[in-house]
């Protein structure tokens, strides 16, 4: 059942893209390669939900393609399925959302391109985590990689659109190098195949398993978006088409911690346990990160990236965690901390494909994408609100929606390592945790102030006052991951029961979870009943608005707002996107490191006579400053230097051979 | 009659290496041509003397080849592709006097401790003379790289192949036939492409 | 069924008992600062008024500002539901712990904040601004003072803490645990504005946090607002009562027990609001930007008070 | 049947060399007989190279010609790649812009030229192999400065100058080598053939074997762009008319690695591999180094391609020295940089022709003004950079695998470092003539869409080789790797 599902997926990807730029009509070719991507996405989530319950898992070899890397081998593990099912779940309604997206594309090449692309794209994705062996594995990874490329910069019309994609592609080969060399030492002298790699890995010596880890680390993180080598997420999401967005958000960059936990906890024999420490500390440093600087961004795109940024680092915490537990010989704390990075996952995917679909519905219909010129959108897009602040409230992790779920498990999981384990943690767990927590907090306030500065208030633009509501396709798309936020969290056994079965299968057994309503979890002396908390909100709720409702002995009267004395309101006195940070900017000066730049404009008469006072303020990007900007200056100041070797002198190109010959007979008599 | 051939082959190619110091301190490109005029005739000399007492017919016909090609029609187009260019004769090298020859006498000493395992090697009457057709190599290589004027780096360069078909001829009494043709038939080519091309070089550099 | 019985009107007590609570730290309030003073009932006086005022409503609001005060509502009740009150057998178990009850809030303050900011307003968007903010801050702080409950009682559902703590009284002794109550007093004053965090008595525009998110509502929003804020107070004085200084809770159904525990919880409340009336007349309100130390020092104390509990197990 | 395929392979350039020589009146009737007689010898070619795959004997006749595996490979390359530069070579537009003599000294040269670089990879004489691959400077270099630019002249006047000059020294180590032979007594008037100095190798004197290759390595490499006698190469490469550039960079370059590698088999028999290997991974890293560390500078879009061209090299030489997996990757990397390489550099005649102007600063905005170009080009350079599905992308994780297993940890660090690099500036490159905004002046929309067909026929065929190496070829290409690694 699960290769037929394949096969429909892999034929239909193939139908999108050939259709896409061969459809003879550019509305046709829309939607006949959108179906065909939409088809796809169900049949890998079909795929995926099938091996998952039925756990068998199977394999496929094919000797003629990539034949000199040893062949195209594929294999669905539930661990795969499980990726599998997250690109098609989140791909599907993207499909939907792109029909139209992208309508307005049709005339040109560049929209057949665009859907060409991302089914090419979806099909990469869908052959990643299936794949056997490192040639597949690395093609695979290179067309989702380079297809995601071309689709940041198929509008390179658009501002820091080549820029961003040159950000990505050169980050993510970098990634892609040390793969294969991490790959390269891990397969030793064996067949580059990931059972004999399993197999043989135990042989590696501990030196060169840390130059693994440490290779793979960068690659996946690289994909992943983990501080320091994020830096090219907040720059290639936003750049993207939305519906390509979500899906980098969601599925592209978990594929990274696919590659982790495949490679730390399936191909490589135990680790220290020091490497889950080390994992751990950069989840948590890459949530900060990510947090911080969603909560100061203004281009909504780039708040959502940060946003992603911030989640990765939160689901690295929990493959981090389980290595150090496992290193402790706590298996089923260890089992906990996957499952709960798989869980919040799946979450993140669906609630980050939410946000992206939504803003790009934003973005479309305000033609804008700066928080501070949007405003009041609730009233032009009501729907697309409604969508958008269930998005937001996951994503502020409030009950009774999945962020919360999972949030509450991240915490669960850091209170039990602090219960189970040797004091050496003693430091590292509380401060883990506190930290997961501020990340919470911030992580609602940055919520808050995407929601309420884009959606609510007056439109501080044109563009936000004309904004008008999404198609109706788009709106049906955003419409399935907001239900599947709410199931998440409502239901959370639904999912984990699954996930349970996953991580079991990776040699670490949690037991069987109570499939019940309520989430009670082993080693965890507490649990949660999230339909019960949905129930007594709502109830309490209604209860409130039919108090308020009834008690009231005059009618409602609209006015304009008090506004400390102003007559007419205008949008110039709203409180914007950069104020509404500025609190947090001061209490983490030194993180922001602001530039803060005011120019008076003063009448020529008199200085007392101000016209205007102008306040730039920026916070300076240190992370490329220092890790990356050195980087490229090295690089250009090595390119300056051989240059010169190319004086154009013929004689000194003449003296060079000589040169070489003696140099070569002195290295061949050393040799000898 | 080994000695006589072992002393006649050395003195042809002691000849040409000499030819080779010899325009070192010339300053004239006339001068240069001549020196290869009479280098070519050296090597001629050397194949005829191969050919005679190494018992070797056909390369008589190479020696023949030389004198003709190398002696007669490469000197003249390049005595005519001087006497076409107008200016001054004076050749100015990259590297003075004095010094080129310091390393030409640096670059034969050389030679000589590369062709060791050579010589060790050849058991021929003629192999004492392979380390001067390494230094003329080597020497020639020089002139290549120091000389300013174009027309001094073909010679140069043509020293360079006359050095190595010395080598040819010493170490092993000449290569086949057909590639020593091929030889021929390139350096022809050769010199002829770049006498297509000096007048254009020439101006180049001197504007 | 009698759990449930318990829990509810644990739930109903918290809910009918907040009012009263304001009117009493406002009364004692001002006759420490040499005033008569409202009586203790003044607030369930105020709330009937304005439930029964009419209201006004900004022009440029949507319909978040009305969902806001409803949602503020219902998720300090789902809070309070949580709360153990009278007796340490809480049925608030099965929905879920401390750390859902950390939510719960920060749903309420969510809400509250795009409340302030859907009527467009300066002021609005100022004071969810802070408030969100001064709520980020004192998260870690609270899930520390959670941990550090966690850790000697091996839970972080209020039930089970407050069970262990009175089944072995021992763990109170020593550092942690005094710590931890500290922090957790911090983190409840920036969490329900109190001073010296915010001033729930001013309308001094640049000084306001939760008055400035308020300002637009009138009516019975206004009353729910109110209310809402006041089971806040109540909700989590009870919870600093009872977490940390368990004793004289109910272990048992038996009347007389459930007597005890609520003369034991009322005397526990009066103190605490006693000590916050006090320390309200005495301190002065911090500078904005002056609240991420006090934020600190209280995060400081948690964390010490959960690696001193590593130490003292 | 043997001198059939010979023939058949070696008579059409040379046949449309004569043609352009002797026909001064209709150099384009010419133009086109010679387009359509071309594929005659990718055909024979082809046919070689399947005979070859299938294991067959070597294609013998006499004692002058012989094809074993590694020369149809590259006798397949070379005439593939010379086919698609006659066909899109000047004298075949319609619109007759070009002046019927550059039409035919064109057609005179690169058929000569094509021819030549036939003869060097399919004779069985080393000696006349040198005495081709010294042509290919002769008939090659007259054809740069066919605009007469004084830096075209240059650049041609140091290609010719400096190649002679270095092929001199491989002929000096050819000699050497024949010496050697001379000295254990084998007959003479055979003694540069393939198949005899294999066999007389093991009694082949060690140290001047290995004086031999040096020699050999040197002057060969000057030909191959390898460093640190590449210099004359971004010139040539970059001034060169786009047909030759494609040949030049294309295959020119490999068949200069071939006589390297068909030289160290023999010295390999001699002397075992480590010494050769040795020298190959010193001048391979050295010229990956040079390649893709100044590819950043660079402001010209063929300058790019050219040192690029030099990295490629220089992986190519890096893999030749890793065994023989790393022998396998290298002839497979030659390959796909054969199609890639020539289809970029005949891309990049396109694009001149339209922006005039050889700088990526002018020339930028080119998805705007010539779409399809810019697609092919973007997809030629991804192929180079190493991205898939294109065969450079198997060819460069086979030679970093082939790296690590012969025990060069810190060498493939290092290379792996340098690909990034080249990657980065490429694909830096890249971006500024794909996107940007064009000149005003600038005209848009394709030219004709025939000959951009045709280029997309070998795009195509890298992604095919990528995909799914035919058999065939790999068979071939293993052949060739034993040759060069028994």
């Amino acid at each position: 059942m699960s290769e037929t599902a394949l096969a429909i997926a892999l034929a239909a990807f193939a139908a999108g893209s050939v259709s896409a730029m061969a459809w003879p009509s550019g509305p046709g070719a829309r939607r006949v390669s959108l179906a065909s991507a939409f088809v796809g996405c169900v049949a890998a989530l079909a795929l995926g939900i099938d091996v998952l319950q039925s756990g068998i898992s199977w394999t496929w070899r094919s000797g003629a393609l990539l034949q000199p890397l040893g062949g195209v081998s594929l294999r669905v593990d539930p661990l795969a399925a499980f990726f599998v099912s997250i690109v098609g779940l989140t791909g599907a309604p993207a499909s939907i959302y792109a029909l139209g997206y992208l309508r307005e594309l049709d005339g040109g090449v560049r929209g057949r391109a665009v859907h060409a692309l991302f089914n090419v794209f979806l099909a990469g994705m869908c052959l990643v985590p299936l794949a056997d062996n490192v040639a597949t594995f690395l093609f695979a990874w290179e067309v989702m990689a380079l297809s995601s490329y071309l689709l940041v910069v198929s509008d390179p019309k658009q501002e820091g659109a080549p820029a961003a994609g040159l950000w990505y592609l050169v980050m993510t080969h970098a990634g892609f190098l040390a793969l294969l060399a991490g790959f390269v030492i891990l397969a030793q002298d064996g067949p580059l195949e990931f059972p004999a790699m399993r197999a043989a890995a135990g042989a590696l010596t501990p030196a060169a398993q840390g130059i693994v880890v440490l290779l793979m680390l960068a690659a996946f993180g690289s994909k992943a978006g983990l501080v320091p080598v994020h830096v090219w997420l907040p720059r290639a999401h936003p750049a993207a088409p939305s519906h390509v967005s979500a899906l980098m958000s969601a599925a592209m960059v978990k594929l990274g911690v696919y590659g982790t936990i495949r490679v730390l906890f399936d191909l490589m024999p135990p680790l220290s346990p020091w490497w889950g420490g080390a994992l751990l500390a950069c989840g948590v440093v890459t949530a900060l990160t990510g947090v911080l600087y969603s909560v100061a961004e203004v281009h909504l795109k780039r708040v959502l990236a940060y946003s992603t940024v911030e989640n990765i680092g939160l689901i690295f915490v929990g493959p981090g965690f389980a290595l150090l537990m496992r290193g402790y010989g706590n298996v089923v704390l260890a089992a906990m901390g996957l499952v709960v990075a798989l869980f919040h996952t799946l979450n993140h995917a669906v609630f980050k494909s939410l946000l992206f679909l939504a803003a790009g519905a934003v973005v479309h219909g305000a033609r804008t994408s700066s928080l501070e010129a949007m405003g009041g959108l609730i009233k032009r897009m009501p729907h697309t609100a409604v969508l958008c602040l269930v998005g937001v409230l996951a994503l502020a992790a409030v009950p009774p929606l999945n962020g919360f779920t999972s949030e509450w498990l991240t915490f669960q999981l850091l209170v039990a390592g602090a219960r189970y384990t040797a004091p050496a943690l003693a430091i590292m767990l509380p401060l883990a945790l506190a930290a997961v927590a501020l990340v919470a907090g911030l992580a609602a306030v940055s919520a808050v102030r995407l929601f309420g500065i884009a959606f609510l208030a007056l439109p501080r633009t044109d563009g936000a006052r004309d904004a008008h509501e999404a198609p109706a396709t788009m709106r049906a798309a955003m419409l399935l991951p907001a239900l599947a936020c709410l199931i998440l969290g409502l239901v959370p056994t639904l999912a984990l029961t699954q996930l349970t079965a996953v991580v079991t299968e990776l040699g670490l057994p949690m037991g069987q979870l109570d499939t019940g309503l309520a989430l009670v979890l082993p080693l965890v002396g507490s649990q949660l009943w999230p339909v019960a908390i949905a129930a007594l909100l709502a109830g309490a709720g209604l209860v409130a608005a039919a108090v308020s409702r009834t008690s009231r002995g005059y009618p409602v009267r609209i006015d304009t707002a008090w506004n400390c004395g102003r007559i007419a309101q205008s949008p110039r006195s709203e409180y914007t996107a950069a104020a509404f940070a500025e609190p947090l900017k001061r209490v983490f000066t030194g993180f922001y490191q602001p530039t803060h730049e005011v120019t008076v404009d003063v009448h020529p008469v008199s200085p007392y006579f101000v016209r205007g006072i102008t306040l730039r303020s920026d916070f300076a990007p240190w992370m490329e400053q220092t890790l990356y900007v050195p980087l490229v200056r090295a690089a250009r100041w090595i390119s300056n230097q051989t240059g010169r070797l190319h004086t154009g002198s013929i004689h000194l190109y003449l003296a060079l051979l000589p040169a070489a010959l003696l140099a070569l007979l002195l290295i061949a008599r050393w040799i000898r | 009659m080994d000695a006589t051939f072992s002393r006649l082959t050395m003195t042809g190619a002691s000849a040409m290496l000499l030819l080779a110091l010899v325009v070192m301190w010339r300053h004239h490109v006339p001068a240069y041509v001549t020196a290869f005029r009479m280098q070519s005739v050296a090597l001629a000399f050397v194949g005829a003397v191969v050919a005679w007492l190494g018992d070797v017919p056909e390369l008589f016909l190479v020696a023949a080849l030389i004198l003709g090609l190398k002696g007669w029609i490469v000197p003249r187009i390049l005595a005519g592709m001087e006497a076409r260019r107008p200016g001054e004769r004076e050749l100015h090298p990259l590297v003075n006097t004095e010094m080129s020859l310091l390393i030409s006498g640096g670059l034969a000493v050389a030679a000589y401790e590369i062709s060791r395992p050579l010589a060790a090697v050849v058991s021929l009457p003629t192999r004492g003379g392979l380390p001067i057709a390494l230094a003329l190599i080597l020497v020639s290589l020089f002139i290549v790289v120091s000389r300013r004027r174009v027309i001094a780096q073909i010679v140069g360069f043509l020293m360079l192949e006359n050095g190595i078909a010395l080598l040819a001829l010493l170490g092993a009494y000449g290569v086949p036939l057909v590639v020593e043709l091929g030889v021929f038939l390139d350096v022809l080519l050769g010199v002829l492409v770049m006498q297509a091309l000096v007048p254009g070089i020439e101006e180049i550099s001197a504007g | 069924m009698t759990v449930i019985v318990l829990a509810v009107t644990q739930c109903l007590f918290l809910m009918i008992a907040a009012p009263a609570l304001v009117g009493y730290v406002r009364w004692l309030k001002a006759r420490l600062q040499g005033r008569r003073g409202a009586g203790m009932f003044q607030p369930y006086r105020d709330l009937r008024k304005t439930l029964a005022k009419g209201m006004v409503i900004a022009d440029t609001a949507s319909w978040i500002f009305h969902m806001a005060p409803c949602v503020v509502v219902a998720s300090t009740v789902a809070a309070a539901a949580l709360v153990p009150v009278i007796s340490a057998n809480q049925a608030g178990d099965q929905l879920g712990d401390l750390f859902a009850l950390m939510a719960l809030l920060i749903l309420g303050t969510i809400f509250l904040a795009l409340g302030g900011l859907d009527p467009g307003t300066a002021f609005g968007g100022m004071g969810s601004s802070r408030e969100m903010t001064v709520a980020a801050l004192t998260e870690p702080t609270l899930a520390i003072a959670i941990l550090s409950l966690a850790l000697t009682a091996g839970s972080t559902s209020l039930g089970t803490i407050t069970n262990t703590l009175l089944t072995t009284p021992s763990n109170a002794i020593g550092p942690g645990h005094a710590l931890a109550f500290a922090a957790f007093l911090i983190a409840m004053l920036a969490e329900t504005g109190r001073l010296p965090v915010d001033n729930p008595a001013t309308h001094l525009e640049l000084t306001m946090i939760h008055e400035a998110m308020i300002l637009e509502y009138s009516g019975p929003y206004l009353a729910l607002l109110e209310w809402a804020a006041a089971l806040k107070l109540t909700l989590l004085l009870t919870l600093a009562a009872n977490l940390f200084v368990p004793w004289g809770m109910a272990t048992s159904d038996g009347a007389g027990a459930l007597a005890v525990g609520l003369a034991a919880v009322l005397a526990k409340i009066a103190v605490l609001a006693t000590l916050l009336a006090v320390l309200e007349t005495r301190v002065a309100k911090l500078r904005l930007f002056r609240v991420p130390e006090l934020l600190a020092m209280s995060f400081t104390l948690a964390l010490l008070a959960a690696t001193s509990s590593f130490f003292t197990r | 049947m043997d001198a059939v395929l010979v023939v058949a392979l070696l008579a059409p350039p040379l046949v449309g060399a004569a043609l352009a020589l002797l026909v001064r009146r209709a150099p384009q009737a010419a133009a086109w007989f010679n387009a359509v007689t071309m594929p005659v010898s990718a055909a024979a070619a082809a046919a070689i190279a399947l005979r070859l795959a299938a294991g067959g004997a070597p294609v013998i006749v006499g004692n002058a010609w012989r094809l074993d595996a590694l020369s149809a490979l590259l006798a397949l390359l070379v005439s593939v790649v010379a086919t698609l530069a006659v066909w899109l070579g000047p004298g075949l537009d319609r619109r007759g812009e070009t002046p019927g003599a550059e039409i035919r000294l064109h057609r005179i040269y690169a058929n000569l030229f094509a021819c030549t670089m036939l003869v060097a990879v399919s004779t069985s004489n080393l000696g006349v192999m040198w005495v081709a691959i010294e042509a290919t400077t002769v008939t090659s270099a007259l054809l740069i400065p066919v605009r007469r630019t004084k830096a075209a002249l240059d650049a041609s006047w140091k290609y010719l100058f400096i190649g002679s000059v270095g092929i001199a020294l491989a002929f000096a180590g050819t000699v050497l080598a024949f010496v050697d032979y001379a000295t254990t007594g084998g007959d003479l008037e055979l003694a540069l053939n393939w198949t005899t100095l294999r066999t007389a190798a093991p009694s082949l004197h060690p140290e001047v074997a290995q004086l031999a290759f040096v020699f050999l390595l040197v002057g060969f490499g000057t030909k191959a762009g390898l460093a640190p006698t590449h210099t004359w190469l971004p010139d040539a490469h970059s001034e060169a008319p786009a047909p030759l550039s494609a040949m030049m960079s294309g295959v020119l370059l490999a068949v200069a690695l071939y006589a390297v590698a068909r030289w160290k088999a023999i010295i390999d028999v001699a002397i075992g591999s480590a010494f050769t290997d040795t020298l190959l991974l010193v001048v391979g890293v050295a010229t990956i180094v040079v390649g893709s560390a100044s590819l950043l500078s660079q402001t010209q879009y063929k300058r790019v391609l050219a040192y690029s061209s030099i990295e490629h090299m220089g992986l190519a030489c890096f893999g030749l020295a890793l065994g023989r997996p790393g022998v396998f990757a290298a002839l497979l990397h030659l390959t796909g940089h054969a199609l890639a390489k020539s289809t970029a550099f005949l891309l990049s005649g396109r694009i001149y022709d339209r922006y005039r102007s050889g700088e990526i600063g002018t020339a930028s905005g080119l998805l705007g003004t010539v779409p399809a170009t810019a697609v092919l080009f973007a997809a030629t350079v991804f192929a180079l950079a190493g991205l898939p599905p294109f065969s450079l992308f198997l060819s460069e994780i086979l030679i970093v695998q082939a790296a690590w297993r012969a025990g060069h940890a810190a060498l493939t660090a290092l290379v792996l470092v340098l690909i990034l690099l080249a990657f980065a500036s490429l694909v830096t490159h890249l971006q500024r003539v794909l996107f940007g905004e064009a000149g005003r002046d600038v005209s848009r929309g394709e030219p004709a869409s025939v000959p951009l067909a045709l280029l997309a026929l070998p795009v195509a065929l890298l992604a095919w080789i990528g995909v799914t190496l035919p058999e065939p070829l790999r068979m071939l290409l293993t052949h060739a790797a034993e040759v060069v690694r028994p």
